[in-house]
């Protein structure tokens, strides 16, 4: 399965890029798509974010759908 | 001409001018049922950090989400609060010290409506709208900004 | 430079408008602690009423003891608040339907303060400032109003 | 004794001035005050309105002492 990532913020900084499509093996939840993303960049291990699936804060338990557009957001700062 | 076709577009460049918060207040004085209005505005600190002075902020967003966050807490406060008006304009890209950021307009036949409004929208942008701030700091400096 | 002279006069003849709003927005850019400004508007409503309908509001005031009671309001919100600014606006004479004729403006480093200075000030200024509203009704009548 | 009364909003309409000398045959508390002035106002019999003497409402045993400036306040309308 592939789809869409999304960095943003401090995270786009750590990734290099703001947009990837991910390939993976099999079906993942977002828990697994976490800890791949953290094996590929290590850097972020000790930043706060919340994942986002189609626009929507998941929990890791589920699992993603494609066509997904999956987000990584650092904390919030508007205002 | 863009505007007409997206009147609830939140997303501004760079910050917002006291002219333009002149400008929504007066297009609102048609609006005779009005008796209160409630503005709230968000202002760049020049506060102290390690690496010197903060300069401005870097605003970017995840903008399709935001705009989606905006119109969800815009449907929320009209369903909460007797409002008759509700703007909210939210910067994007560099605002430096002491220009504004944040502008949300509440307007109501009561001024509780409005005051409660208002202090309603703040919290919900600042807890639920995915927007990121760089603070620039000293001369080339940054700390990403998290809110409280 | 009277005005100078006098930075807490608060009365001011006939409506307040969007660009003096503004203007006072502006000139808090240089005071860069603020991160928050709130603002109230109190817009003169078209209510409906036996008579016809509300065209203006006349306002009068026992000056001197409004401008104490202003004061002592001011005092109290310093004391309560952490503010950095506090400005009060508030017309005499006739201030037509759809316009501004009150102004409370209060900026701090921090949202919570600037929210609750507002709606205690609006509050205070409603219940304990000595001033009268003739509300000008249809063609020649009038109900003198009265705070709730 | 004789002091300054002021009248505001619609106890100025009804008195028909806004300023007057009161002149009392002797001391007065604020609710013989009262009392006298709508004896001479008698409209001002249904109307709601608080005394301010020396501008700080007063209630109607205080005794008033000269010089003084008493002014009678109808509801408040500022906003």
């Amino acid at each position: 399965m592939s789809f869409q990532v999304k960095y943003f913020g401090m995270l786009a900084e750590i990734a290099g890029l703001s947009d990837e499509v991910w390939n993976a093996a099999g079906g993942l939840t977002v828990g697994q798509f976490r800890a791949q993303m953290l094996d590929k960049y290590p850097a972020m291990r000790d930043k706060k974010f919340k994942i986002a699936v189609n626009q929507k804060i998941s929990e890791d338990f589920v699992l993603i759908e494609t066509p997904a557009e999956i987000a990584l957001l650092p904390p919030f700062a508007g205002g | 001409m863009e505007k007409a076709h997206k009147p609830k577009k939140v997303f501004v460049q760079g910050p917002i001018s006291p002219d333009f918060v002149a400008k929504s207040i007066a297009s609102h004085q048609s609006k005779t049922g009005i008796g209160a209005h409630a503005i709230f505005l968000g202002q760049i600190r020049a506060d102290q950090k390690e690496g010197g002075l903060v300069t401005g902020i870097d605003y970017t967003a995840y903008e399709e989400m935001a705009e989606q966050a905006f119109h969800n807490i815009r449907e929320a406060a009209f369903a909460k609060f007797e409002l008759t008006c509700m703007h909210i304009y939210h910067s994007l890209g560099l605002v430096p010290t002491g220009e504004i950021s944040l502008f949300v307009f509440v307007s109501s036949p009561h001024r509780r409506a409005a005051f409660e409004a208002s202090e309603y929208i703040v919290e919900e942008i600042k807890a639920n709208v995915p927007i990121f701030g760089k603070e620039l700091v000293g001369d080339a400096g940054f700390i990403w900004k998290e809110n409280t």
